[in-house]
């Protein structure tokens, strides 16, 4: 069957795209598979001045999961842009830029700059960090927070498809989620990692220096799902689903549920060649399965 | 130096992520010889553990001593998220050969390990040490930081520019020193109290401060403090010194951020997976976690 | 050491319990260990009426972790205090009754007739159901709703410690906590499970009938030992901490990020002794560790 | 009959949890006797598992064919949560055997068992079939569901009054037949496509309408359409049918109710791993869960 999704105007040749922050600026994969043949890539999440991100340890394993708090470590968005966007194949695969600031100034710059730039398909917004201007509570926690920032960000957005990607650390996703939608968002992404924490009784310490990390890998994926299914249901915006996939079976539950694409995240990790795999592997699945089309499949839980 | 020369210093070495099979588990130290799929031996035991790369792993031209690898049982699932790394220790006529120490769930699970069991690799991973052929070099390792000297030693041209000093606490029997070449000179101290650590450390300030005064070059891969302790000699005698560090890691290609390291020169923290694992000793911050 | 805990009068020999809904009525249990060598048995939520619970399937195992929607299926409380209560050795081990309702009334007069029963040592009120009178949404995730049902509770309760046991899936669980300490809480209980999803790509069913569920198992146990931490410099009360703990590890994890004692839950499925056993290790742990008193190693965490 | 009845019943057949040491694994069927440790045969393939008792398992005289344990393999740590449960097949001389299939992760897992790998067990749990050692008695056995049926066999007094009509899809040769007792006259039917399956259904109706007349007693154990079926013609002949049901199961022990069925006199679901897994055909409801 055609794999290709078409989603706000971008066009994936297939819905497996990478997650941020765990799929480095894409260069550092290109070795282990051909980039190209991926639906998209997402980089690590940019911030306007570069940042140096949160002191080690920064990352721990737990059971078929991890904890991190890199703290947005990256080379800030212009470095990214002149040294790291030429490299990359963006007329081949979409290149999604991943925009982290602390105050909706900072976004909306963020936004204009980036706008701009031809290598870049679309921006998404991670709304998973403290609104320093309104005490530190995080945008994505608040529906009223969370759709100023959307909005602030399409304004400056241009043509460029701006997509939310939501937290799982709420009472209600939707009501988030509807809040993105009435901000302006093109396309909704979720989720992010959910917050937890580790600690090694030995010496009485927490195994994250930050203490509180986010929680990723196989071991979400049913908050994952269920998160998806719950905000399908009430948004009428095309969604990328993520959380725990590692397979191209994990690819199908998300859409299923209702997701238009994916993100691998954590599971890059467990080898680096795992999102070729999971790419190469989808139309061998989707035949097996009988599955003709997307149009058919997505959203189809018999539930 | 901008982030992406150090990349393409990267893609030179072309790692490769493949499956491979083990062929050989083998424990070494008094219980050597014991077969691989007896129980797991206590904590600490220590293993010789061979891949078949008939699979096409890159040769022997491709890679240098101090890089390493990321290995992952295909057993293990979910369970266990993350590979772990490993210096390559020998790579030679189509086997990968690692020397691992049990210390946690992952080197237990591999010490349960059969030939024909599965594994997934990725490398050869990261910056290496250097190699001066003409310069007398000294290799300080403690304990399973002997692990990529023995490649260094056995691919260096001239090993007796060589010189093995090898502090460890397990039995001396645990480690396969039979693989170093004969021509080079070592010597092994075993320290299994304060007093015996304290002569240690001064016996490292001896060797540090003589290969110093002759511009030699020194190596050094080991625990922790063991690194934080030649670090601090090297800069008190302007030696010309490396270190192999041994940052907890994720994914070992730079992507994650989770094993990065303070540096002297750069802003920002320096991934040890791609800039590293070895370093100069005036170019790294070592900071106080274990 | 002396392993024994006191918590609002409620006197453990040590501070393993067993988690509501994993453990039955507590006699399930009896053929594969001594019950009273546990520090406490909290036995299946309990409802006024019998409740015949969700269709099936019920169950459903994730990676590390599984999601039950078994909702709520359960004898009634009269049988549970004629039938069940008069079986457990509860004059040397503290039984816990834990209540479900949809409604305060409902749960002031389990309180009521709960508190009269000698054999029951304390009420734990599972808040993580639906307000049916408020339109479904959760007790448990509503700061105000939660006060009103514990106040319902704490007014029938008499001399009966009451516990709250509170939801994960709130944006912010310290406003929950503080909100069931002016309700006039005991001790706060903390987490209930994640709610999630899985589904089947073959068939295109939900794995569980009743499509979303609650997530469970060493999954979850870096969320529960956030939430704890959290709670535990938040609000003043005793905590019992649980989610994911299987070993006598764990439960100091719990322990030293804040908890006063804690459940066992999951684990009891892997093997039916699992609570046992980890009462028995746990004294040779705190040994090996060198720790020699509760009030020295609690929330002793060095962050 | 209140619950606490039940369990004062459960109470009498005092199961045990213990961890055992694996003797054998055996493959059976075409691949027959390939070892243990080879690679993980075809899906559905076919085994027998031997676990030492040596450990202290109720013996020969506490259980009843029907009842069935939890197994866990130690190495599953967490990512497989929770045991599987398997049908006693025999429990002779400190052995306890197991027939199992390959159908998913955990089964798949298990029949990479080698000797002396440890497993956790608990049982014997649940309720048997009916033995009435003077009856005629018609043995129903759909695939797998030969496996209770071993035991059975065995341990009846007199065998010849038994008769087993076994319906499979995979070989004949998959399954261990020789453990049966020659006494025991049966036939095998095998259904590959839609109108064997039919006849089989027809043959089936024939021999149960047979021992409604005689007032013999009737025995399935199977997958949930062949269940469905014999229900439906038991109740349509009136006959004395005994039905072995294989819901998915959590704990095993009453505890999660995540086994539950709906039956025909209890208002609340009953647990099948307590209250079951046999039941009299009238007695229970067979939802549409495949
Ligand atoms: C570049 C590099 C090369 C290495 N080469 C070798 C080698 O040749 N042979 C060898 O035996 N080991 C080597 N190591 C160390 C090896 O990777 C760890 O021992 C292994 O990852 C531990 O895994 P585990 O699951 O057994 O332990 P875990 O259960 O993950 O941890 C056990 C204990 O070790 C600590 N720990 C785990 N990983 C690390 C780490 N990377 N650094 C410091 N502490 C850690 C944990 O905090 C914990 O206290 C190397 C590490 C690096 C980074
Ligand atoms: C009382 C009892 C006795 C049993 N005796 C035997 C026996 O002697 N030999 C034997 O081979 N099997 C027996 N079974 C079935 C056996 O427990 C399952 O095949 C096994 O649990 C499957 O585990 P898995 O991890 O391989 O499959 P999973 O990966 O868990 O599932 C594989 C597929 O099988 C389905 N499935 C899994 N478990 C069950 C179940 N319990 N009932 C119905 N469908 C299921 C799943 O939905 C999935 O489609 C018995 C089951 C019960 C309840
Ligand atoms: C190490 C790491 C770094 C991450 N960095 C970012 C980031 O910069 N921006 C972002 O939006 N999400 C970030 N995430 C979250 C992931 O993109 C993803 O939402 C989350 O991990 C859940 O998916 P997974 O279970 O497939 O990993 C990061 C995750 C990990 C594990
Ligand atoms: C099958 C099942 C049934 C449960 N039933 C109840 C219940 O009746 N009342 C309640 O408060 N919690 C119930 N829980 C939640 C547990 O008590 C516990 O809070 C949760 O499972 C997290 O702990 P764990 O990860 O150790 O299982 C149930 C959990 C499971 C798995
Ligand atoms: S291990 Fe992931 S960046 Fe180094
Ligand atoms: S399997 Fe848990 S109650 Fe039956």
């Amino acid at each position: 069957m055609n794999l290709a999704v078409e989603m706000a105007g971008v066009r994936l040749k297939n819905p497996v795209l990478t997650a941020s922050g765990t799929f480095g600026y894409g260069l550092e994969f290109a070795a282990y598979g051909d980039l190209t043949a991926l639906g998209g890539i997402v980089v690590k999440g940019l911030s306007w001045e570069p940042r140096k991100g949160n002191p080690m340890p920064r990352v721990a394993e737990t059971p078929c999961g991890m904890l991190n708090a890199i703290g947005l470590q990256n080379i800030g968005v212009h470095r990214f842009v002149e040294e790291k966007l030429p490299l990359l194949p963006w007329a081949e695969v979409p290149v999604i830029a991943n925009l982290y600031a602390c105050d909706v100034t900072d976004f909306a710059r963020l936004a204009e700059y980036l706008a701009e730039q031809e290598g870049v398909a679309a921006l998404e917004v991670n709304i998973s960090c403290p609104n320093v201007q309104a005490g530190g509570i995080l945008f994505g926690q608040d529906p009223g927070q969370a759709a100023r920032v959307t909005r602030a960000v399409k304004d400056r957005a241009g043509t460029k498809p701006v997509i939310v990607k939501l937290s799982p650390n709420v009472t209600d996703i939707t009501a988030v989620a509807k809040a993105a939608a009435d901000g302006g968002a093109d396309i909704l992404a979720l989720i992010n990692t959910l917050s937890g924490m580790a600690v090694d009784v030995r010496n009485r310490r927490p195994r994250l220096a930050n203490v509180i990390g986010g929680l990723s890998g196989p071991a979400i994926k049913p908050v994952g799902l269920r998160c998806v299914y719950q905000v399908s249901r009430a948004v009428d915006l095309p969604i990328i689903g993520l959380g725990g996939i590692a397979s191209a079976e994990n690819v199908l539950e998300y859409i299923l549920v209702g997701a238009w694409a994916v993100q691998v995240g954590t599971a890059n990790f467990l080898r680096p060649d795992m999102a070729f795999r999971i790419a190469a592997e989808l139309p061998l699945l989707l035949d097996e399965l009988g599955v003709s089309s997307w149009d058919e499949f997505r959203g189809a839980l018999r539930a | 130096m901008p982030d992406n020369t150090l990349m393409a210093a990267d893609a030179a070495s072309s790692p490769v992520c493949r499956e491979f099979t083990v062929m050989e588990l083998r424990r070494t130290g008094p219980e050597s010889g014991s077969p691989a799929h007896s129980p797991v031996g206590p904590d600490q035991s220590h293993w010789l553990l061979d891949l078949d790369l008939t699979a096409g792993f890159p040769g022997d031209a491709g890679w240098t001593p101090g890089q390493f690898v990321m290995l992952r049982p295909v057993s293990w699932s979910f369970e266990l998220l993350w590979a772990r790394p490993f210096s390559i220790c020998m790579l030679e006529s189509g086997v990968l050969r690692l020397f691992f120490q049990v210390v946690g769930r992952g080197t237990r699970a591999m010490s349960a390990l059969r030939p024909g069991d599965r594994v997934v690799a990725w490398g050869p991973l990261g910056q290496g040490f250097a190699l001066e052929p003409e310069t007398s070099t000294l290799l300080l390792a403690g304990g399973i930081g002997l692990a990529p000297f023995i490649g260094y030693a056995r691919r260096h041209p001239q090993p007796e520019k060589l010189r093995l000093f090898f502090g460890h606490r397990p039995e001396v029997a645990e480690y396969p020193l039979d693989l170093l070449p004969q021509e080079m000179p070592m010597e092994a101290s075993r320290q299994t109290c304060a007093e015996e650590l304290a002569c240690f450390v001064d016996d490292l300030e001896r060797r540090i401060k003589e290969y110093a005064a002759r511009q030699g070059l020194i190596l050094a891969c080991g625990p922790h403090p063991f690194l934080r302790a030649v670090q601090g000699l090297a800069m008190k005698h302007r030696a010309r010194a490396q270190l192999s560090l041994e940052n907890r890691m994720a994914c070992g290609v730079g992507a994650c951020l989770g094993c990065v390291t303070e540096t002297t020169n750069q802003t920002l923290p320096v991934k040890v997976c791609t800039q590293g694992p070895v370093f100069w000793a005036g170019d790294v911050h070592l900071g106080g976690e274990a």
